[in-house]
């Protein structure tokens, strides 16, 4: 097996004297799509942050095979772990293409067009609104424009929190089939999702948390029907 | 807090500590605080300078004679920073804490208002060249001296002049200022307007500190007027004549400025676009103004530049005549006493590089206004009840010069 | 006529008025900085271009854009070395930090510079020609094409170059503007510095209208401010338009009520438009 | 009411209607957050409030305790419709609410932030300050931080600020409580410190509502348990039924696909 | 230590009030002149320490205070009495008019609106005939700077009392509450309107006094001196350099920037409004909680401190 590209250990994180996350670890494989799933509040996007090192965090954290910590905050972007943020983020005063020009903001290379025809043939949507202001698209758009941006970085690793938020079951069903697309370009995606039958339908493996702790975690097919995963969400009742 | 009790009580401390008097022998102390820094640090300088200029050189001539002793003045100066409340603070120290003897002016009739309420209140006289507007002497102060005429009259030897000039103004533009010495100019002229027989066809007044004239200039162009009479600050006399030709604003006549004209600011930033415009003074370097210690205003004129690298204007002769004004009351006083000299200074009369010096009842000098023109670059004085040089009159057209 | 000559004046002026308001207006959108020390700016602007004019013989036309890239480094250092120290602070503590900064330019330039006062005055500042009865001064033409220019060419830096885009973004979201690799450190000082740079070059032209002081600072930050609120912070031409705007309200109330009554209007207008649509006026680019 | 609060273990049975909506609804642009939520709260009811993330829950809340006006629907307190009453009149009626992000007053002790609870809320609360410190303590006392009176607000941990904003709450001795997630981000045994002190706040003629994530805890509390998704009511029943209710568990957990 | 600030506070304003009888002339002046700006700082405590609102109108009420009693006594030859009299009902009516529609706004256009005021009042008293327009009102003089130092001192006094109670009532509490965060402050009952209207008007009050005192003693009004904003700035200053929010801390920054300016002024005179300006700048970087805050960690205190000040507001 080779090396994880994403390799978390026995992380502790949260906001100064609120701890949220512990001891927990995490891996992204190249070419995966691994989920993380969780009801609201478990500490999801929490995650995401230390990954980023918005907030500070104790433990291992390793992008393909180098050590982030003692690397300053934006240390992780430019090594192409890119994120989609909860709530898409956009430039809402700023037409589509721009906010898609945003995210290859620090790139010099030639391969910016490329990119942006890859983003378009993914989104056909976001060239027919390119010159539209983000701010006036539907949720659905906007999170298509927010993932676009994303790819425009050109990254090694796809996170994305909470896609699915707000959005209607078929514009999911959309977003999940460019997902598939996304993986099939050699982007391997890190989904942290609230919504967990979304997020099975593509992942690879996944991982189950609940108040800020790993409780489960597998390749999807084994979770798919793992009445632990509906009790970290309603309660072990069931 | 307990650190900042401690300060308090430091500062208290230091308030006990200063009760302490300072005594000083065979020395006329003047206390002065003057803008040296700040907005109208720029007229202050004229005090500052003159001050110590006039002191300097009547020390050097042997100093003061009171009672067969021989006194040197000294003066005490501090800089108020153009901050009026730091003024008066500044001129009760003068008065209470560094125990000067008599009092000299700061600049600018607001400052005069206040800081004289210090001389009133403590009895010493104060003899002050820089603030002529009516407030100052119209409150029955018995302390205050100025050796700057009344606003009122400021334009009365112009408008004389004019009236002996070919072709006659006959509609007049009158443009003021809205603080206290110009609205009282403004009140003066209009009086004097109308004894001349002229008729005032725009009359405006405008914001203190304005630094654009384009509307006003717009009415004037627009009434055709021979001539403007203007009343202001300096630098809005030098952005109003800029303004003058950006606008295209020539008046059949001339056009005449209270402030501004006589100085080497005025020229060096107009350049030839100063030609033709009248001001006043009541002061110029001119020999004919004898003096005891400078010998005459041409000579004072002289070493003030020397000293200082930059002219004289009416400003720094009006402050030295407050200087020689103390050594005459104090030599005809015969003594210190703040009251004596007080009296002998409100029947002062001698000649001097400013003036003939001579204050009326109400503590204010009264004087002729010399009407100056810049011509060809050179301020020249052009009538005082006389013609002095020959006016260039009537003005042309910026486009025809 | 004379009301048309009055609202050409004021149209005129009132693109030098955009020009001030301009810096502010930038500074204030993507830093959320109320810059009080923005007068200050807009009077060593002045300076330098008359000295490049009077020491060098620059033409102040010319001297113009170098005056702007010395004021941009200056504006540069200023934010990089101290307003970023607060810029995270409350609101108050920049408009303290701006207003401590202002008395510290002024009196500064009172030291190096003097008291006395400056005009930038090349041979052609009173020039004039007449258009339909009206006459157009030079300068002011000049002065006001050149606020022109320089709204178009920031619009055009705002809006179609790479830095533009990261400015504005950040004024947006500066949290997602981070996670695409924006050093906000840097732009603010970029944007700090462009917004200096446009102070100065509304010094310069202000000293070919006007003259300058040390202390001309303190109104000029008051009218950018009532500028800025009342073109709003969305656009470099609105500033200009609400320049323009005010230059005629403070024409046409010096004609009809009198000149010194304009500063009611402008400050009234300020007021009335933040009691009425607070959150237009103060919206980022 | 009385002031001392009497610990119960029991959910007692319902009563008078404390607080009502009627076609609630709020609209953000072209975005409905709110939809025709019609809500019942009887005295001595616990009404459970979950949904996904985004579902209105907050917006609720913002709209019953007066900081958000409804686009449409009304709001009634024990019977009178109070659209136009402002947020502090509501408080003065004794409705009280705690907030998702939490807001200790910085700069002030807990006493002192408690006390502000006091000194206002029902009935404009205690015009006395030595009164309302009293009761500050009191409150301080039952939700467990009489022994840190003193500290500022600003140094407490997590699981403390929490009780910090129930006893602030508490203090302004409401009709309805309204609790907006007040057990996020806290480890299971201290969830159990918190669902054991609001079980002793039920009742004494208190209408609450909980918004929760963690729903087992809510479980055990709520007498009913109403779901919101994309702004819509899809249930309002008894615990045990809701959470079986295949609507509600296709809202939080999604659609099953193959 | 806490409790004896208040009895060291009272022993010290007995002190000062003995302070006439053996204290230069000129140490009167100064402290007539601190002892009236740290009332303006004080009573801007109201609203901005206590209540967040930053108000950059403060000097309207001062100007208020200035012109009514200069009016009723240059005008009228009314007794300095009625002239603040007025002076106060001119602020008061002023306060409301001007809080109502203006303490909607929230924040920094709040501040901002405030701005606007000062140059609209100073514009409008300078073309107003009964303020003898922008040429000013001589006020008749008086020789006696011992009551002026008095009356200064006691509203001082009175004005910190007013503060010490706000600090600790039912009213405080509730503005403190809206400083904090107002939406909660709301839903726990506090009438943020009637408060933050009230505390503007308790200001004003205390402004339009000061502002009447320093006419009769200075005998002069003009607009450009009433309504000074940059006498608002001072204000403000001063009261966040000592610590905005805290019954002392206005008064102690006051008096300590009072200090400064004047050793400043007569030490090195062409650079003092220089050194003042960077004062403030530094002030505002390196203790940006105010010295109350900075004094009140007492050994605790080390350069960390102010390392931390800057590492907290930086980007």
């Amino acid at each position: 097996m080779s090396e994880p590209l994403l390799n978390i250990q026995g992380m502790n994180a949260g906001y100064g004297p609120v701890p949220v996350l512990f001891d927990l670890t995490l891996s992204v494989m190249p070419g995966e799509i691994v989920a993380m799933v969780g009801s609201n509040g478990a500490g999801k996007t929490t995650l995401l942050r230390a990954i980023s090192r918005i907030i500070p965090a104790q433990g291992t954290l390793r992008f393909n095979g180098e050590d982030l910590a003692p690397l300053p905050p934006e240390a992780a972007f430019t090594r192409g772990l890119v994120q989609v943020p909860e709530g898409r983020q956009l430039f809402p005063r700023m037409t589509v293409e721009e906010n898609l020009l945003m995210g290859a903001h620090l790139r010099r290379d030639k391969g910016v067009e490329a990119s942006f025809e890859q983003v378009y043939t993914l989104f056909p949507k976001l060239k027919e609104r390119r010159r539209q202001l983000a701010g006036n698209m539907s949720g659905g758009e906007q999170q298509m424009c927010a993932m676009g941006r994303a790819l425009m970085a050109n990254p090694k690793l796809l996170m994305i929190d909470e896609m699915s938020l707000g959005l209607a079951p078929v514009i999911v069903d959309q977003l999940l089939a460019i997902l598939n697309d996304i993986r099939a370009e050699g982007i391997p995606v890190l989904l942290v999702e609230q919504d967990v039958f979304a997020a099975f339908s593509v992942a690879d493996r996944a991982y189950v948390m609940e108040t800020g702790r790993v409780v489960r975690e597998g390749p999807v097919s084994e979770l798919q029907n793992d009445q632990s995963v509906i009790d970290a969400y309603l309660g072990a009742a069931h | 807090m307990k650190k900042s009790l401690a300060l308090s009580a430091a500062l208290l401390a230091a308030t006990a500590l200063s009760a302490l008097p300072a005594a000083a022998e065979n020395v006329i102390t003047l206390g002065a605080s003057v803008q040296m820094t700040g907005a109208t640090a720029n007229t202050g300088r004229y005090y500052k300078d003159a001050y110590a200029l006039a002191v300097e050189k009547i020390n050097a001539a042997g100093g003061v004679k009171v009672g067969g002793k021989t006194y040197k003045l000294k003066l005490d100066m501090l800089d108020n920073q153009s901050d009026v409340n730091l003024s008066v603070r500044q001129y009760v120290q003068l008065v209470s804490s560094d125990k000067v003897n008599f009092l000299l002016g700061p600049f600018a009739s607001n400052f005069v208002i206040s800081d004289s309420s210090v001389a009133e209140k403590y009895q010493i006289p104060m003899v002050e060249g820089g603030g002529s507007s009516g407030q100052i002497f119209s409150r029955g102060y018995k302390y205050v001296f100025g050796t700057l005429p009344p606003a009122g009259n400021y334009y009365g030897s112009t408008l004389e002049m004019m009236g002996k000039l070919k072709p006659t103004a006959k509609t007049v533009a009158l443009v003021a200022a809205d603080d206290s010495f110009d609205v009282s100019v403004a009140k003066g002229t209009r009086k004097l307007i109308k004894k001349a027989g002229m008729k005032i066809a725009v009359d405006e007044s405008y914001a203190e500190n304005s630094s654009d004239f384009s509307s006003i200039l717009t009415k004037i162009k627009a009434a055709k007027v021979d001539s403007i009479l203007w009343s202001g600050h300096e630098t809005e006399a030098l952005n109003f004549l800029r303004q003058m030709k950006q606008l295209n604003v020539s008046p059949a006549d001339m056009y005449a400025f209270t402030v501004g004209v006589p100085t080497a600011d005025f020229r060096n930033a107009l350049g030839k676009d100063a030609n033709y415009a009248f001001g006043m003074t009541t002061w110029l370097p001119d020999a004919s103004l004898k003096d005891k210690w400078f010998g005459d205003a041409a000579e004072f004129a002289k070493e003030y530049k020397a000293k200082y690298g930059y002219d004289p204007d009416y400003h720094a002769a009006s402050g030295a005549a407050d200087v020689e004004t103390y050594v005459y009351a104090i030599e005809k006083a015969g003594s210190l006493n703040p009251k004596k000299v007080r009296d002998a200074i409100a029947s002062s009369n001698f000649d001097s590089l400013y003036a003939k010096v001579k204050y009326g009842s109400n503590g204010q000098i009264n004087l002729p206004q010399i009407v100056v023109q810049i011509q060809d670059g050179q301020l020249k004085p052009v009538y005082t009840d006389h013609f002095i040089n020959k006016p260039m009159y009537p003005a042309p057209a910026w486009d025809k010069r | 006529m004379v009301l048309a000559q009055i609202l050409l004046n004021g149209v005129l002026l009132g693109g030098l008025y955009g020009l001030m308001a301009l810096g502010m207006a930038l500074v204030w959108g993507v830093l959320n900085i109320v810059n009080l020390s923005h007068g200050a700016l807009i009077m060593l602007g002045g300076y330098v271009t008359y000295y490049l004019f009077t020491l060098a013989g620059i033409d102040p036309f010319v001297a113009l854009p170098i005056a702007m890239v010395i004021m941009f480094c200056f504006g540069f250092a200023l934010q990089w070395g101290v307003l970023n120290l607060i810029v995270r602070s409350k609101m108050l503590n920049t408009l303290l930090i701006t207003f401590g900064l202002q008395v510290v330019l002024t009196f500064t330039a009172q030291l190096l510079f003097t008291a006395d006062f400056r005009t930038i005055n090349p041979t052609y500042a009173g020039n004039n020609f007449p258009v339909g009865g009206l006459t157009v001064s030079v300068v002011r033409l000049a002065a006001f094409l050149v606020a022109i220019a320089l709204a178009s060419i920031l619009w055009f830096v705002l809006n179609r170059l790479p830095l533009g885009r990261a400015i504005r973004a950040t004024a947006q979201n500066l949290t997602a503007a981070r996670l695409y690799g924006v050093n906000p450190r840097v732009l603010y000082a970029v944007t700090f510095g462009i917004g200096t740079a446009l102070a100065g070059a509304a010094g310069g032209l202000y000293g070919m209208i006007s003259n300058l002081t040390p202390y001309i600072g303190a109104s000029l930050t008051a009218k950018s401010f009532v500028i800025a609120i009342i073109g709003g912070l969305s656009n470099p031409f609105y500033v200009i338009f609400g320049g323009i705007f005010v230059g005629i309200a403070e024409s046409l109330t010096a004609l009809y009520i009198g000149p010194t009554y304009t500063d009611v209007i402008s400050f009234g207008l300020l007021v009335v438009v933040l009691v009425v649509r607070p959150s237009r006026a103060v919206r980022a680019a | 009411m009385s002031a001392q609060p009497i610990p119960h273990d029991a959910a007692p049975k319902a009563g008078r209607t404390v607080i009502e909506t009627r076609g609630l609804t709020r609209r953000f642009g072209g975005l409905v957050s709110v939809n025709n939520v019609d809500l019942v709260i009887a005295e001595n009811e616990t009404l459970g409030l979950i949904g996904p993330n985004g579902a209105g829950k907050t917006t609720l809340v913002n709209m019953i305790s007066g900081t958000l006006a409804p686009s449409e629907g009304e709001v009634l307190f024990e019977g009178q419709v109070i659209n136009d009453v402002p947020a502090f009149r509501r408080a003065h009626l004794g409705i009280a609410r705690t907030f998702q992000v939490m807001k200790p007053f910085h700069g002030m002790t807990v006493l002192e932030n408690v006390t502000v609870g006091a000194l206002f809320g029902r009935n404009g609360g205690q015009k006395n300050m030595a009164d309302a410190r009293e009761k500050a303590r009191e409150w301080l006392e039952f939700t467990g931080l009489g022994g840190k009176i003193e500290i500022n607000a600003d140094s407490l941990g997590g699981p403390d600020r929490k009780r910090l904003e129930f006893a602030k709450a508490l203090a302004m001795e409401p009709r309805l409580l309204l609790l907006d997630e007040v057990m996020a981000g806290l480890n299971p045994v201290e969830v159990t410190e918190v669902v054991e002190l609001i079980k002793k706040i039920r009742g004494q003629g208190r209408a609450l509502l909980i918004i929760e994530h963690v729903v087992a805890a809510i479980r055990s509390l709520s007498d009913r348990i109403m779901v919101l998704h994309h702004g819509e009511k899809i249930a309002d029943d008894d615990p045990a039924t809701v959470l079986e209710d295949p609507r509600v568990i296709e809202a939080y957990l999604g659609k099953r696909r193959q | 230590m806490k409790r004896f600030i208040l009895p060291a506070a009272i022993v010290i304003a007995v002190f000062m009030a003995f302070i006439p009888g053996f204290a230069s002339d000129t140490m009167i002046q100064f402290w007539i002149n601190a002892l009236l700006l740290a009332t303006l700082a004080q009573a801007w405590n109201i609203l901005g320490g206590f209540g967040g609102y930053v108000s950059f109108g403060n000097s309207v009420f001062y100007g208020l205070g200035t012109y009514g009693t200069g009016i009723a006594m240059a005008t009228y030859h009314l007794p300095f009495g009625v002239g603040l009299a007025i002076g106060v009902v001119l602020a008061v009516i002023g306060a409301a008019v001007v809080g109502l529609p203006i303490l909607r706004l929230r924040g920094p256009y709040f501040a901002i609106a405030t701005l606007g005021l000062n140059g609209a009042m100073l514009a409008i008293f300078s073309n107003l005939s009964i303020a003898n327009k922008n040429i000013g009102l001589v006020l008749p003089l008086t020789r006696n700077d011992t009551m002026f130092y008095e009356l200064s001192l006691g509203l001082l006094v009175l004005c910190t009392a007013t503060v010490w109670w706000v600090s600790r009532s039912r009213y405080g509490m509730g503005l403190i509450a809206i400083r904090e965060d107002e939406d909660a402050a709301g839903t726990m009952g506090v009438n943020a309107t009637l408060y933050k209207v009230t505390a503007l008007i308790l200001a004003s009050v205390f402004t339009a006094v000061a502002g009447g005192i320093h006419a009769y003693w200075f005998t002069f009004v003009d607009p450009a001196s009433a309504f000074d904003s940059t006498l608002n700035v001072r204000m403000v200053i001063m009261c966040v350099f000592g610590g905005p929010g805290t019954v002392f801390g206005p008064v102690v920054g006051s008096f300590v920037l009072s200090a400064v300016y004047e050793i400043l002024a007569a030490q090195i005179s062409t650079a003092a409004a220089l050194l003042f300006g960077l004062v403030i700048v530094l002030a505002v970087i390196f203790m940006p909680r105010g010295l109350a805050d900075v004094v009140g960690r007492g050994r605790a205190l080390s350069w960390r401190y102010f390392v931390r000040n800057i590492t907290e507001n930086r980007l």
